[in-house]
Parts: C-alpha cells; sequence; structure tokens
C-alpha cells in the first residue's frame, strides 16, 4: 500500500518535467497535476482505511500503518485536495498581479507535491529517527514554498521559520540518543520504533526518560507552534500565498502535535508520566495565555489566524496532558474539526489578500458588498473558531473543557477566560472590519470557480461536521484511543 | 404523545421559515417576508395554547432530538415552569410577529431585511428550545445560539457607527455570560456526573456556593442586573424595536427562567443565598429607575426600566427563598408566583412599549424625547397603547403591572412573621426602597408620556406626524388588551390555578369604578353647565404660546436629579460670558448638567483598558527580528535543563 | 588512549571558542572544518578502543560532508557575495558569549551528572556527552549573537557537531540514520545559504541571481 | 347587600362632610392671621357656582384632560369604601387593603400629573414635576408608616386594622402615638399643606398641587376640589380612627351611625383646628429641604418598628 504512495508521487514528479510554452497553459497543467495527485492519494488512504486490517507494517518494520496515522493522513490528503482546487485560481491571479513568475511556477508545484509525499510518509513512519528526517524534510519543503512569492520579506520569514524550527528540532535528536541509549541499555540493541517503545514503556528508567521526553518535545513543539518556540508561526502564515499557510496551519502543525501525542503514548505507561503531563499542561496553558493576548491589538488578517492556531494548538496540547481516554477521544475530534474550519478561514483571507492586494483590516472596505462569499467565509470561520454552536469546535471544546473540569477547577477559569478574551478579539476585529465604509470605488475582483467551490464545500461541511456526527468516526476515534494504549 | 409531535413540528418550521427567508435573499418581496410573518405568526399562535394546556393541567412533554457523542445528547423536557415561559415566550413573539409585518418594510434593503427575517425567526426558535431543555448541553447549545443570532439582529442597522461599538458590548457580555454558565455546568457535572437538570444534595460548603455564585452571575449578566446591566440600554438603543421588544420582553425572561430552574429544582438553596438574591434585586431596581428619569432616549429609558423590574423580579425569588428557609410556605408561593406573574405582566407591557415607542420612532425619526410633543392628538392609537403601558408599569390599580407587585408588597408587609430581628429590619428597608422605586417609576413615565404624547409638538417631524398603519397598532393592542384582562381578573385566574393568596378581588374594584364613573359623569351631565369651548392656554398674558414654553423632558426630572445628586454625582456646570468686562451686561451663556456614568468609568473600562496594555506588551513581542526568537528559544531551553537538572531527581 | 581524546576535547572547546569570536568570513570556514576533523579523529580513537564498524563509517562521513563539502559549498557562494567580514554583535559581546559558554558546560554538567549515572557509564564518555551537548548550546549562541546570516549557518553547523560528539559517546544511532541525517543537513545548508545570499549580498538585483541559483531545476 | 348598605352610606356621609373641613380650615388659619375668613360652608358655596359655570379647554389639550377630573373623583370614592368612618363593616375580598388604599391615592396623583403637563404651560409643567418628586420621596415614607400599623396590629388590611385599634385602645401605647405623628405629617405632604405646599396661593413659584389644576375650570374645578376634600377627609379618619377610635361602631344601626358620624364630627372639627393651627405657625419650606421633614416622619416610623421589634 506504502508503495501506491510513493509510485504516484515519483510519477507525478517526472510528469512535471515536461514543458508547455505559454505559461497559461503550464500553470493549468502543473495544476491539474496537483490535482491528481492529492486525490490519487485521498483513494488510496480511504481504501487503506477500508480494506486493511490495521496495523499493518512494511519494509522491515520502517514504515507502519495503524488507525492514528491513517486518520492524520485522511486530514492532510482532504486538506491538500482542497487546497490544490484552490490553488488553481490562487496562482493564476498571482501570476496576473506579478507576485509570482512563470519560471518559479514549476518550483511551486514541485514543493508542493513533495510535500504532500513527505508528509504521508511521515505518519506512516514507524521509526522515531526516521520521522524526525521526515519532519525536517517537511520544514524545508514549506519553507522553499514560502519563498516562492518574490518578496524580500518572504526571505526573512522563511529564513526565520527555518533557524527556529531546525534550532530547536536538533534538540529532539540529543532525546532520540537519550532513548536510543536506554533502550539499548534495556534490551541488548536499541530501537526507536513506536511499537516497541510503547512495548517496553514502563521499563525504561523513569528519570532518564523524562529528560529525554523533555528534549524531543522541545523539536516537535517547535514544529507545532508551542509557545516559546512558536515565533515563526505568525510571520511565516502572513507572508506565505494563503495556500501554503493553510497547509502550514492544518496540516504541518498537526504533524507535530502527531508526534507529541505518540511521544505521550510511551510516556503514558512510564511511572515518571505525572510529571511529563504537568510539563505538557503547563506548555499548553502558556501557548493559550499568550496567543490570546496577542490577538487583540492584530492589525493582519492572517497573523490573527494564526495565532488563532497556536491558541488551538496549546488547547490540544492541554487536552493531551490531562490523558484521560475521553478527554483524547476529543482531542482527535478537535484536530479535524480545527483543520476544516482553518482551512476556510485561510480561503476567505486569500480571495480578500487578492480583493484588497493587502492582508491589512483597514484596507479592508465594503467587505460584504465586494466579496460577500469570502466574507461570509471570514464570518463563520471566526464564529466557528471561537467555538460557537452550530460548529463542530462548539462540541469539541465543551467536552475537554468538561475534563478539564475533572481534573481542577481553577485550571478550567483560566482557560475559559482566556477563550472569551479571544472571542472579544475576534468581534472587536471582525466589527470594525464589516463597518467600514469605502472612500472609493473598489473593482472587485471576480474570484475564480475554482477559489469559490471549495469555500462552500467547507461552510457546508463545518455546519454538518457541527450538528451530526457519524458513527464511523466514532468507531475510528475509539479504535485509536484504544491503540494508544489509553 | 400527539401534543410532544404537534409542537416540535410547529418548532422545526422556524428554522425552514429561516432557510426560506436566505436563500430567497436577493428576490424576496415584500408579500413574501410578509407571509414568513404571518406563518410565524400562527406557529407562535400554535405554540402558545400547546404551552397553555401543559401548563394548566400540568401533562409533562418529553423529547429527544438526537444523541450527538457520548454523553451529549440534545433533549427537552416541558414541565408547568418550561410551559408558563414558554406561553410568555409565545405570546409576545406572536405580537412582535404581526408588528414586525410592516414595520421591517421600512428599514435596509430586501437583503438585509430577509436576513433579519430569517435572524428573528431563529431567535424566537432558540428561545423556545433554551426553556425547553432538559439537560445543560442543549441549555448551553441554545443559549449560544440566543446570544448569537441577538447580536446579528442588534448589528442588522448597519448605518450608525455606535450600532458597531454596542453590539460589541452585547456580544461580550453574552460571552462572558456564557463562561461563567460553562464554569457552573461544569462545576455541577464533576459532581452529579450527568448533564441533566436533577437535584443534587452533594454539594456543600465553598463549592456550592462558587457553584451558585458562578450561574447567578451567568444568569445575572444576561438578565442586566446592575453591576452587569451597561450592555442592555447600547443593545436596545441600538437594535430596531420589534428586535428591543422580543429582547427585552423575552430575552431576559430566559434568563430568570434559567435561575428559577436552577433555585428551584437543583439546588437546595441556603438563607445567604436569598439574601444575594434580594440585595440584587433592590440595588438594580433602585439604581435602574434612578438611571432611567436621566434618559432622554425612549429606548434607553425603557431598557433602564427592564432593569428595574427584573429587580423587582429577583426579588420576589430572593423573598421566596428567604421565606423557604423559615419555612413559612405560604409566603414563599405568594413571592415566588408574585414574581414569576411580575415576569409575565413586564413581558406584556414592556414589549407593549417598545413596539409603541417603536411606532412613534419610525415616524419621528429620532429617539430623542425632547424633539416629540403632542403626538396623542396626531397619533391616538399608539398614544392610547403607549398610556396603557405606562400605567400599567407604573402598577396602577386596575393593571396587572400593580397585582404583581402587590404580591411583592404583601410579602415584604407580612414578613413581620419572621423572628430573626436583622432579617425583620433588612425587609423592612427593602420594603421602603421598593416603595421609593415604584413612586420613581411613577414620575418617569409621567415624564415619558407626558414629554412624548401631550402638549405642543416640539419639532417639525412631530408636528407634521401621523399615525402608523393598522398593522402596527393591532400587535400592541393584543398586549394591550392582556394587561387589562391579566390585572382585572388576577383574582379569579389565581383561584383557578389553585392558589388562595390574599389578594383584593380588582374585579370588584374594577366595577365599582365603572359605576362610580357612570354615577359621575350622569351628575355632571344633569347638574352642570353643558357647553364648553376651547382658547389660549394661561401664559400670565402672553398671546402667542410657543413650544418651547413648555416643560421639557430634562425639566421635569431635573429637582430628582438634585435630590439624588451622590447617586448621579451631577455636575453642574454654567459658564456665561458678557458685553462688558464688569461682567454685569449678559450677552449668552451655556449651562450643562452631566451626569457620571459610573459603571463605565468605574468598572468596565478600567478592566479593559489593563487587558489592552497586556496584550500591547505581548504582541510587541512576536514583531522582532530573528535573532530573539532564537533568543527565546535559548533561554527556553536552557531554563528547561535547569528545571529537569534540579527538580527531578 | 583516554589521555589522546582528552587533547581533542580541549581541541575542540578551542575551535568552538574561535567560532564565537573569529570575525573573518573565511577564516570561520576553515576552522569549522577542522572541528569536523578533530571529531572524525576522536570517532577513529574510540573505534580502536571499542572496535565497532559503525563509528569507522561515521568518522569517514564526517571528513567527507562536514570537513570538505559543507565548507567548500559556502565559499563559493561567499564569493558570490562579495561579503568578507561580519562584525556586528548583538546582545552579547564575545568576550560575553564566552563567559555564557563556560556558564553552560557547568550547567549541563550539573544537571547531567544525575541521570548518567543510571546508564552507568565511565566518567570520559560521561565528560565527552557533557562536552557535546554544550558546543551544541554554544552554537545556538553564536546564532542569536552574530548578525549575518552565513555566520548563523556556521552556528548552526556547529550545533550539528556538538550533536555528533554527543552521539559518538552515549550512542551511535545506526548508520543509516546517520547517513540520512548527514542528507538532509546538507540540503537544509544549501537552502539556508541561498535564502542567506538574498539577505547579506549587497547586490541589489536580488532575483535575477536568484534564478541563477536554481539551476537543479533547469528550465 | 349588606355591603352595599355600608358603602352607600360611606361614600354619601364622606361627600356631604368633606368640604366642611376644608373651609374649616381657612376660617381657623384666617383668625390667627386677625381677619374675618370666608363663612364655613364657603366650599359648598364655591362647588354649586363652579357647577354652573362653563367649562373652557386650552387648545393644546387631549382627551387626558378630559378624563383625569373623572378618574380622580372615582379613585378617591373608591378610596372611601377603604377607609369606615362610621362603621366597620365585616371584611369583603378585597375591600380594605393598605396598598390597594395607597396606589389608588397614586393613580389619581399620577392622572392629575398628566393633565398639568397637557395644557403645555410651565405652570403645569413646573406643578407635575414638583408633585412627582414630592410624591416620589414621600412614598417609602407612607408605605413604612402603614407597614408600622400593621406590625402593631398584625394584619394589612384597613378594615381589620381599625376592628383592633376599637377593642385594644391604643391611646396609651407609645407606638400609637409615634404612628400618630407620622400619619400627622403623611397628612400634611398628601393634602399640600403649608410646609410643603400652600394650598391657596397662585404664585407659580409655591404652588405644587394648584399649579396642575390651574388650567380646569367650571365642573371640572369642581370635581378636582371635590376629590381633594375627600382625600383630606379620608386621611383625617385614617388618624383619627387609629389614635381615637371610640366613635367608631362596629355594627349598622340606626342609632349607632347618627352617633358616631355627630362625634366623627366633633373628632374631625378638633383635627381640623389643629391642623389651621399648625399651618398658620409654619411658613414654606424650600422644595430642597422637604426631604429632611420626611426624614422626621421616616425616623418616627422607623422607631415604632424597632420599639415593636425588641421589646
Amino acid at each position: 500500500m506504502l508503495l501506491a504512495y510513493l509510485l504516484t508521487g515519483i510519477v507525478v514528479l517526472i510528469l512535471m518535467l515536461i514543458r508547455f510554452p505559454e505559461s497559461e497553459k503550464r500553470a493549468n497543467y502543473l495544476n491539474s497535476l496537483s490535482i491528481v495527485h492529492t486525490s490519487a492519494y485521498l483513494a488510496i488512504t480511504i481504501t487503506a482505511l477500508i480494506t486493511i486490517s490495521l496495523p499493518s507494517y512494511f519494509a522491515n518494520r520502517y514504515f507502519f500503518m495503524d488507525s492514528f496515522a491513517l486518520y492524520e493522513t485522511l486530514i492532510a490528503c482532504s486538506v491538500f485536495f482542497l487546497s490544490s482546487f484552490y490553488s488553481r485560481g490562487y496562482v493564476r491571479r498571482l501570476m496576473q498581479s506579478g507576485e509570482i513568475e512563470v519560471r518559479e511556477l514549476r518550483v511551486f508545484y514541485a514543493a508542493y507535491n513533495l510535500l504532500l509525499t513527505v508528509v504521508v510518509f511521515s505518519f506512516y513512519c514507524n521509526n522515531l529517527a526516521l520521522f524526525w528526517i521526515l519532519l525536517e524534510l517537511t520544514t524545508v519543503l514549506s519553507a522553499i514554498l514560502i519563498v516562492t512569492l518574490n518578496a524580500k520579506e518572504n526571505i526573512v520569514a522563511a529564513l526565520k521559520y527555518l533557524f527556529t524550527a531546525s534550532t530547536a528540532m536538533l534538540f529532539s535528536v540529543i532525546g532520540l540518543i537519550l532513548l536510543f541509549a536506554m533502550t539499548k541499555n534495556n534490551t541488548g540493541d536499541g530501537n526507536l520504533n513506536w511499537d516497541i517503545l510503547q512495548q517496553q514503556g514502563n521499563a525504561l528508567p523513569p528519570t532518564l526518560f523524562t529528560f529525554a521526553f523533555i528534549f524531543i518535545f522541545i523539536g516537535f513543539a517547535a514544529k507545532a507552534g508551542i509557545v516559546p518556540f512558536h515565533t515563526w508561526l505568525p510571520q511565516a502564515h502572513a507572508k506565505a500565498p494563503s495556500v501554503i499557510s493553510v497547509l502550514l496551519s492544518s496540516v504541518l502543525l498537526n504533524v507535530g502535535i502527531y508526534g507529541i501525542l505518540r511521544l505521550y503514548a510511551i510516556a503514558h505507561l512510564n511511572p515518571s508520566w505525572h510529571t511529563i503531563s504537568i510539563i505538557l499542561i503547563v506548555f499548553g496553558c502558556l501557548t493559550v495565555a499568550v496567543a490570546a493576548f496577542s490577538m487583540l491589538p492584530r492589525g493582519n488578517l492572517k497573523k490573527l489566524i494564526a495565532f488563532s492556531s497556536i491558541e488551538h494548538m496549546g488547547f490540544i496540547l492541554l487536552g493531551i496532558g490531562i490523558g484521560t481516554p475521553l478527554i483524547l477521544f476529543w482531542v482527535l475530534f478537535h484536530t479535524l474539526a480545527h483543520a476544516l474550519v482553518k482551512t476556510l478561514l485561510f480561503f476567505s483571507a486569500g480571495i480578500l489578500h487578492e480583493q484588497y492586494h493587502s492582508n491589512m483590516f483597514e484596507d479592508m472596505r465594503d467587505i460584504i458588498k465586494l466579496q460577500p462569499l469570502a466574507s461570509w467565509g471570514l464570518l463563520l470561520g471566526c464564529l466557528a473558531i471561537t467555538g460557537l454552536p452550530l460548529f463542530p469546535v462548539f462540541i469539541s471544546k465543551l467536552n475537554i473543557l468538561m475534563q478539564i473540569a475533572a481534573y481542577s477547577l481553577p485550571l478550567l477559569c483560566v482557560i475559559l477566560l482566556l477563550f472569551l478574551l479571544v472571542a472579544g478579539a475576534f468581534t472587536t476585529i471582525l466589527i470594525r472590519t464589516f463597518m467600514q465604509k469605502a472612500d472609493h470605488e473598489y473593482e472587485s475582483y471576480p474570484a475564480a470557480m475554482s477559489m469559490k467551490v471549495p469555500l462552500a464545500v467547507l461552510i457546508i461541511g463545518i455546519f454538518v461536521m457541527g450538528v451530526f456526527f457519524p458513527t464511523g468516526l466514532q468507531n475510528l476515534l475509539n479504535n485509536i484511543v484504544f491503540s494508544l494504549g489509553f | 404523545m400527539f401534543l410532544t409531535q404537534l409542537l416540535f413540528l410547529s418548532l422545526s418550521i422556524f428554522p425552514l421559515a429561516a432557510l426560506i427567508a436566505i436563500l430567497f435573499a436577493a428576490k424576496g418581496s415584500r408579500t413574501f417576508r410578509q407571509s414568513i410573518y404571518w406563518l410565524l405568526f400562527s406557529v407562535n399562535l400554535l405554540v402558545l395554547l400547546i404551552s397553555i394546556n401543559t401548563a394548566f393541567f400540568n401533562i409533562d412533554l418529553d423529547f429527544q432530538l438526537y444523541r450527538l457523542a457520548g454523553s451529549l445528547q440534545i433533549s427537552f423536557h416541558i414541565d408547568r415552569l418550561a410551559a408558563f415561559f414558554m406561553g410568555i415566550i409565545a405570546f409576545v413573539s406572536s405580537t412582535v410577529c404581526v408588528y414586525s409585518v410592516r414595520y421591517t418594510e421600512h428599514h435596509g434593503s430586501a437583503r438585509s431585511k430577509n436576513f433579519t427575517t430569517a435572524m428573528t425567526a431563529l431567535f424566537i426558535m432558540s428561545m423556545y428550545l433554551v426553556v425547553a431543555a432538559d439537560n445543560s448541553f442543549t441549555f448551553l447549545f441554545f443559549w449560544e445560539l440566543m446570544s448569537l443570532t441577538s447580536f446579528f439582529l442588534v448589528l442588522s442597522d448597519r448605518s450608525k457607527t455606535e450600532t458597531g461599538k454596542s453590539a460589541l458590548f452585547y456580544f461580550i457580555m453574552t460571552q462572558m455570560s456564557t463562561t461563567f454558565l460553562m464554569l457552573g455546568f461544569l462545576a455541577l457535572y464533576t459532581v452529579s456526573g450527568s448533564m441533566q437538570f436533577i437535584q443534587v444534595d452533594s454539594l456543600s460548603g465553598l463549592f456550592k456556593a462558587g457553584v451558585f455564585l458562578s450561574l447567578f452571575v451567568g444568569f445575572s449578566i444576561k438578565a442586566g442586573v446592575i453591576p452587569f446591566h451597561k450592555w442592555l440600554p447600547y443593545a436596545h438603543s441600538a437594535s430596531p424595536s420589534n428586535i428591543s421588544a422580543l429582547m427585552s420582553g423575552v430575552m431576559i425572561k430566559v434568563a430568570i427562567y434559567g435561575l428559577t430552574r436552577f433555585l428551584l429544582f437543583v439546588f437546595s438553596p441556603d438563607l445567604w443565598w436569598g439574601v444575594t438574591i434580594l440585595v440584587f434585586g433592590l440595588v438594580s431596581a433602585l439604581l435602574g429607575v434612578i438611571y432611567a428619569l436621566k434618559e432622554h432616549d425612549i429606548k434607553k429609558l425603557l431598557a433602564y426600566h427592564s432593569i428595574e423590574n427584573i429587580g423587582i423580579i429577583l426579588m420576589g425569588l430572593g423573598l421566596y427563598i428567604i421565606f423557604l428557609k423559615y419555612d413559612f410556605s405560604t409566603l414563599a408561593n405568594l413571592s415566588l408566583i408574585g414574581a414569576l406573574f411580575h415576569t409575565l405582566n413586564h413581558a406584556l407591557f414592556k414589549s407593549l412599549l417598545f413596539l409603541s415607542s417603536g411606532s412613534v420612532v419610525d415616524v419621528i425619526g429620532t429617539r430623542n424625547i425632547e424633539e416629540m410633543g403632542g403626538l396623542i392628538k396626531r397619533m391616538p392609537y399608539t398614544g392610547i397603547l403607549f398610556l396603557f403601558g405606562s400605567v400599567s408599569i407604573a402598577a396602577l390599580p386596575p393593571f396587572n403591572g400593580f397585582v404583581s407587585e402587590l404580591m411583592i408588597f404583601q410579602a415584604f408587609l407580612h414578613s413581620f412573621v419572621i423572628d430573626n430581628p436583622f432579617m425583620k429590619v433588612l425587609l423592612f428597608i427593602g420594603l421602603s426602597l421598593f416603595a421609593l422605586t415604584s413612586a420613581l417609576a411613577a414620575a418617569c413615565f409621567v415624564k415619558a408620556f407626558g414629554v412624548i404624547f401631550l402638549a405642543m409638538p416640539r419639532s417639525n417631524a412631530a408636528r407634521e406626524s401621523h399615525d402608523v398603519s393598522w398593522i402596527m397598532i393591532v400587535g400592541p393592542s393584543m398586549l394591550a388588551a392582556a394587561c387589562i384582562l391579566l390585572g382585572i381578573f388576577s383574582y379569579q385566574i389565581f383561584n383557578w390555578l389553585g392558589f388562595a393568596f390574599p389578594l383584593p378581588d380588582l374585579m370588584v374594584i374594577g366595577l365599582s369604578l365603572l359605576f362610580i364613573v357612570v354615577l359621575v359623569w350622569l351628575f355632571v351631565k344633569l347638574v352642570a353647565n353643558k357647553h364648553s369651548r376651547t382658547s389660549e392656554t394661561w401664559g400670565c398674558g402672553i398671546i402667542s404660546q410657543n413650544s418651547s414654553m413648555e416643560y421639557t423632558a430634562s425639566g421635569f426630572s431635573e429637582p430628582i436629579l438634585t435630590i439624588f445628586r451622590p447617586v448621579y454625582r451631577t455636575r453642574k456646570t454654567v459658564n456665561r460670558n458678557f458685553h462688558d468686562n464688569f461682567g454685569s451686561i449678559f450677552k449668552d451663556g451655556i449651562a450643562e448638567i452631566h451626569t457620571f456614568k459610573l459603571f463605565e468609568e468605574r468598572i468596565y473600562l478600567p478592566v479593559a483598558r489593563f487587558v489592552q496594555k497586556i496584550s500591547d506588551y505581548v504582541s510587541n513581542k512576536h514583531d522582532v527580528d530573528l535573532d530573539t526568537y532564537i533568543l527565546y528559544s535559548f533561554t527556553a531551553i536552557v531554563v528547561l535543563i535547569l528545571i529537569t537538572g534540579w527538580l527531578i531527581k | 588512549m583516554n589521555d589522546i581524546i582528552d587533547v581533542f576535547f580541549v581541541l575542540i572547546l578551542a575551535t568552538a571558542a574561535l567560532i564565537i569570536t573569529v570575525r573573518t568570513l573565511s577564516s570561520l570556514f576553515n576552522i569549522y572544518s577542522f572541528q569536523s576533523l578533530f571529531i572524525a579523529v576522536v570517532a577513529v580513537v574510540l573505534f580502536f578502543q571499542t572496535g565497532n564498524i559503525v563509528l569507522l563509517l561515521i568518522a569517514i562521513l564526517t571528513i567527507l560532508s562536514k570537513a570538505l563539502l559543507v565548507p567548500y559549498v559556502m565559499r563559493r557562494i561567499q564569493k558570490n557575495m562579495n561579503l568578507k567580514r561580519d562584525v556586528e554583535f548583538r546582545y552579547l559581546t564575545p568576550i560575553g558569549s564566552l563567559l555564557v559558554g563556560t556558564l553552560m558546560i557547568f550547567l549541563v554538567y550539573r544537571s547531567f551528572s544525575t541521570l548518567l549515572s543510571e546508564l552507568s557509564y565511565d566518567d570520559l564518555f560521561f565528560f565527552g556527552a557533557v562536552i557535546g551537548l554544550s558546543i551544541t548550546l554554544m552554537g545556538m549562541m553564536v546564532i542569536f549573537t552574530r548578525k549575518k546570516v552565513i555566520t548563523k549557518i556556521i552556528g548552526y553547523l556547529m550545533m550539528e557537531n556538538g550533536i555528533l560528539l554527543f552521539s559518538l559517546f552515549i550512542a551511535e544511532l545506526p548508520f543509516i540514520i546517520e547517513v540520512l541525517i548527514v542528507i538532509d543537513l546538507v540540503i537544509l545548508i544549501t537552502l539556508a545559504t541561498i535564502l542567506a545570499y538574498g539577505i547579506d549580498s549587497t547586490i541589489d538585483d536580488f532575483h535575477s541571481k536568484l534564478n541563477s541559483f536554481t539551476l537543479w531545476f533547469k528550465d | 347587600m349588606h355591603f352595599i348598605l355600608y358603602a352607600f352610606i360611606n361614600t354619601l356621609f364622606v361627600i356631604l362632610v368633606s368640604p366642611l373641613f376644608v373651609s374649616l380650615i381657612k376660617k381657623v388659619k384666617a383668625f390667627t392671621q386677625g381677619r374675618q375668613g370666608p363663612p364655613i360652608f364657603q366650599t359648598y358655596f364655591m362647588l354649586n357656582k363652579l357647577l354652573s359655570k362653563e367649562r373652557v379647554y386650552s387648545v393644546n389639550s387631549s382627551l387626558i384632560m378630559k378624563m383625569t377630573p373623572y378618574i380622580n373623583i372615582t379613585c378617591m370614592l373608591v378610596a372611601s369604601l377603604f377607609v369606615p368612618l362610621l362603621y366597620v363593616p365585616e371584611p369583603v375580598a378585597g375591600i380594605g387593603n393598605v396598598i390597594l388604599f395607597l396606589y389608588l391615592m397614586v393613580c389619581a396623583k399620577f392622572f392629575m400629573a398628566l393633565a398639568g403637563l397637557d395644557a403645555g404651560s410651565t405652570f403645569g409643567g413646573m406643578g407635575s414635576s414638583r408633585e412627582m418628586t414630592v410624591s416620589a420621596v414621600v412614598e417609602p415614607v407612607v408605605i413604612i408608616v402603614f407597614a408600622a400599623l400593621g406590625l402593631l396590629m398584625n394584619t394589612s388590611n384597613l378594615h381589620e386594622i381599625f376592628s383592633s385599634s376599637i377593642k385594644s385602645s391604643l391611646v396609651f401605647n407609645p407606638a400609637a402615638i409615634l404612628i400618630s405623628l407620622s400619619l400627622f405629617i403623611i397628612l400634611i405632604v398628601e393634602t399640600s399643606r403649608i410646609p410643603v405646599d400652600n394650598p391657596e396661593t397662585h404664585l407659580e413659584l409655591t404652588m405644587i398641587h394648584e399649579a396642575m389644576i390651574l388650567e380646569y375650570s367650571g365642573s371640572d374645578l369642581a370635581l378636582m376640589e371635590l376629590s381633594h376634600s375627600i382625600k383630606q377627609t379620608l386621611l383625617m379618619a385614617v388618624l383619627i380612627n387609629v389614635l381615637m377610635p371610640f366613635g367608631l361602631a362596629l355594627e349598622p344601626g340606626i342609632t349607632s351611625i347618627l352617633l358616631s358620624s355627630v362625634l366623627f364630627i366633633l373628632k374631625a372639627v378638633i383635627l381640623s383646628v389643629i391642623i389651621g393651627i399648625f399651618e398658620a405657625s409654619f411658613a414654606k419650606y424650600r422644595l430642597f429641604r422637604l426631604p429632611s421633614l420626611f426624614m422626621l416622619a421616616f425616623f418616627f416610623s422607623f422607631s415604632t418598628i424597632l420599639f415593636e421589634l425588641l421589646r
């Protein structure tokens, strides 16, 4: 099954080399290639989900496919699929406005498809070190994607992203080495596979394991945007083209959280899990607090959405820290809900960026009249992200808060007040933007159909997910939580 | 079971109507929207009948909508209390629907009108379902939906700039109320293990006090109790009148329903709860009416009066708990039923006042009562309706406002049965403050009615005003009729319901009033001089009497403002300028009265500024270059190594 | 055998101190290649001591990649940028950062002493691990104290050397992983240098220069 | 049936006797100022004269102006049912509730204030504004007085209060004296006597009650004056029945009614003389010094409550 993934990836890359003379056809050709690529991946994942008995192992236990990995790949592939649709219209608009040269198109689409392959394989890899390497590759590829827009500050943003992420990732190598030494000390030859580590979970020496956990956590926290290491995230999201910031916030952050959750699954068996859960809770609260406080004075739409991703990642980390089976069930549901709503938000931000050629709120005038669908997408997205009813985030937020209440009430009060601050920030900004009248006449930018269809699909999807919770998804989440050993 | 199907079939019509309204957004013509409002009107009437049936014959309705996940399921259970409140919502929203058939025609483009219609439908449905909710998840779900839809409604008139500010204020306050409610519900969940509204006795001590306080704060933010009332005047003056009628007439009652539901069925309340609720009720009643006196914007005036009446309802609830703890069950029932009856009455006459003032504002164009006057001759029907509303809110005998205030007065008067002397003194102080509030309310509505409707018009708009179309009269007149009937037949209704209270039989009083009026009229007809003529008002000889000689609203309330100066902290600034420099020949001058906005300046703005300061500081930390980012992660890693090294032995 | 390793420890620490203080770019590259060379020698010595073949392979790999390939790429790009020296310091002067460096060594020693007792290492290996980790931290210091992106990349490479040293003394990861880590490092460095070119270079027509470097993706 | 007889007798007696006391007070004040003063039955002559005059309405006035006299007189007459002057009937559901009695008077005041505003003149506006301010500040005092009364007799029904005051004569109870003092102050305020408001003057600064009925003429003015006098009689009756209840009969016999009516007139004359002397010995207070006067009444009634509670 993994070979199928690999083959499609390589075939698409080779096909990409074929040249088309004039730019219009080449852009469409490259785009339709990436649509084929993403839909193929989606099809393979769905067939894998239905047919294969999980977990199954490949390439002498370096790669494996279990329900958790499939769930995350499902989210990643659907986000990639929608954004490849969206990028057809978006890239054409970028070319018209001269932000991207025809020559760089090839680099853009190559990095785009490579990123998908790398992300999918990182979910499937069983070995922790391999997972680390693929994570590094995602950083490199997304940095390339950020740089494609020929603007100076894009380079600065990409560099910030590269350095902050990879310096922290280096420290997780130290953690890996320590882990490897522990397993070698325990059972003769060291082994870094998730499942073997899970079996030996309780045998590892507790204090050293906490040390190794913290080092690995530093690296994954940088990838997941947890507070002290999150600093690259707002800049990268604001400067990257909207299609890429969708991938950054809905997929790459998930990979970081995936790593932390796998690690926590091992830590859960170890006698030192109590200190580890406290550390995770502290980091989670810190993240939610910093993100909540830095949203209010935001002037840039994409930075606002980036900070809300940081806040949600902090909230998920908090959920993982508490670690009861029920809260993990809802943390997984929350990752799905957050990914969808974030995609909707960035898609509408993309259209608004193309309309006003800037992300700043004060430039967005007469927003409803000029771009009705995008403004409605933004409005519903913001309401969904702050967790109002009829949207999926409300259910998962309420349930996680229920478990937090069972854990400790003062923590609950802090989190509730922070969410109140977030809701206040969103409303202040939204009302100011929606009430701004246009002083001069704007020519309304006719968003391409390929940009509008994913937006509409997402709005309907969010409403459906908010109200109806399919049993298929329930069983999948249940046996994920079971397979992680909670 | 037929009733449950019927009820939820009718409730499902609301979202359908909303959906249709949104789908035909641009193309929707006038008749299309009006047919939707008539549909909503009939559905509300149907729900009214069902709820009356459940309220009187005490049949409980149960309905499981669907199970979302795990312990979360949307399910409903309607008992007498829920049916009573659904009856209030149904009656008021049916009258508002009739009223808004014509009222929404005056505002905004076709699309925004459709949008407001859809949002009103969803708003009414969410209020029904909040009241019918069986577990706290459903309650929270529809509570949030209610605040969301009302937020859009407050925001519907986007032309004015201050709508944005008040909508923002409103949204943040509702979110704060949901946060407190969530805190209370989750704390309850940790103890009782289930989200159902079931009797929880295992609470005790500080935890129980904490849960009660968070729920009380949550509900009182939404109900507009004094320290949290600040959003109410803004939201009501910004939203269109039919929406503010719905909001202040009914939405505030949903918060009261929540509070009663918890006090009656979930908690076993302690004595100090009763005292806190009573004190909060007294404070918000008194301050509500005092602030209403200084208001010259008709909608803000009515909004402050909602705060006053919510205060009275809270007084009733507080008394109920106090009497319950001293186990005087008759007095406890009297004050509880008094509070609930006052909720019903307030819903009726407040929406009547809002609808009629809405017609006035619609015709005149401005909300400032200083520019109205003499409207009773130009808008007789709206005038009469506003008179009915102000008479029943000022609690004058044959009307329903009087009956519920009488019941609470009765409870206060009979409080001498309690043996604890301090409680008696507190209740007597409460009695005098309550009397002061109702007297000030009477003064305020004399001012409001007198300045708006009587004497000479003060602006051209008032001069050329004409009465509104008949539909905008029918709606409020249904409410006025209900006010009178509930007033006069209150004694009979209570007997029929089975509560024997020592209440005066207002039917007898009404009949004797009528009889004596006829007698006196006949006497005057026979004896007195028949003819009458009209001439100039007496102005000590001035021939041309114009409107500037009339008493204005600020003039009318100036004595009260000076008497209650410490409450308002009124500052009178008078600056005169003279022709000569000895200050003897007076040229002109400006005299101003400023009342100090205590709550806004002292509580709300400092908190907002503090949060703003922190968030500025934190967010500036993010707009820096790469080196500082690496410095952040470097310090974090060093700290982490230190901690793991030292702490984890 | 142990005292040879101690000598090389001292040499490695000296190169680290030099990297922190030196201002001219070309000498920075030389010091870096010397440092990787010394680590490779330590690996060979360890190979003779323990006889683990992987150590030898790692030593060869380090010499090939870190001592030769990476400095070559860096010098080639640095020539086009005609940027000679990186003089500006931020947050910490060279003396300050050296002081912090020594503080780092003590800190790591203090917090690691409790932990590594569980893994029953003799003190040489323990000391090697401590030096490895402190060199990583010193590398991070270089990143946030120097102004030019090229010097930051050198700082990053120094961190990578520290980790390699750490892994030599704690437990060598399977060779296949080491190779992949190095490949990944090379990709990262090339991309960073291309970007560094954009930031540090004084030449204005940045884009045309940038595109000439996307020579791998021929048009 | 029995109740209708009581109602008929009581209201008839009130209408007949109340104008007498108004002119009596005027006569007493005249004597204190050394002049002869109007004849005792002056108010009857005035009412008769007014009934024969034509009614003049201001051009700005609306139906409120025409409605208010009738509302006033009916409120007062229904209120008179609550205060038995001659004999105490056995209680009928509803009649006698203290709050209803007070709120009927508030209803009369409410519509009179509206009528004051209706004509659109500054005098009417000033009168109703000051009337509502004074009534707003005095209302808590009135409620506390009646609550104290209720506390003494532990009932809130006026009829029961008077019947129990007959049985256990309160004269020597210290609380009764304090209550009657505050009742006297309320009587002065409600009937707008000198310290609060000057009933005879038409000077715009000093008149509150008069300003509101400035625009009335003819039969309307007659009704307003009559209702004003009835209100005064009712309040005097409450004070009398509480302090010196011995004249009040308990069952409706012919002789007992005649005896109690004579006794009531006698007691009311004494009270009017006291009021007249009280009025003559005071000058009109400034409007914003009035609250201190009401605090005095409040203090008296509150001390009765404390006195009653803590004993």
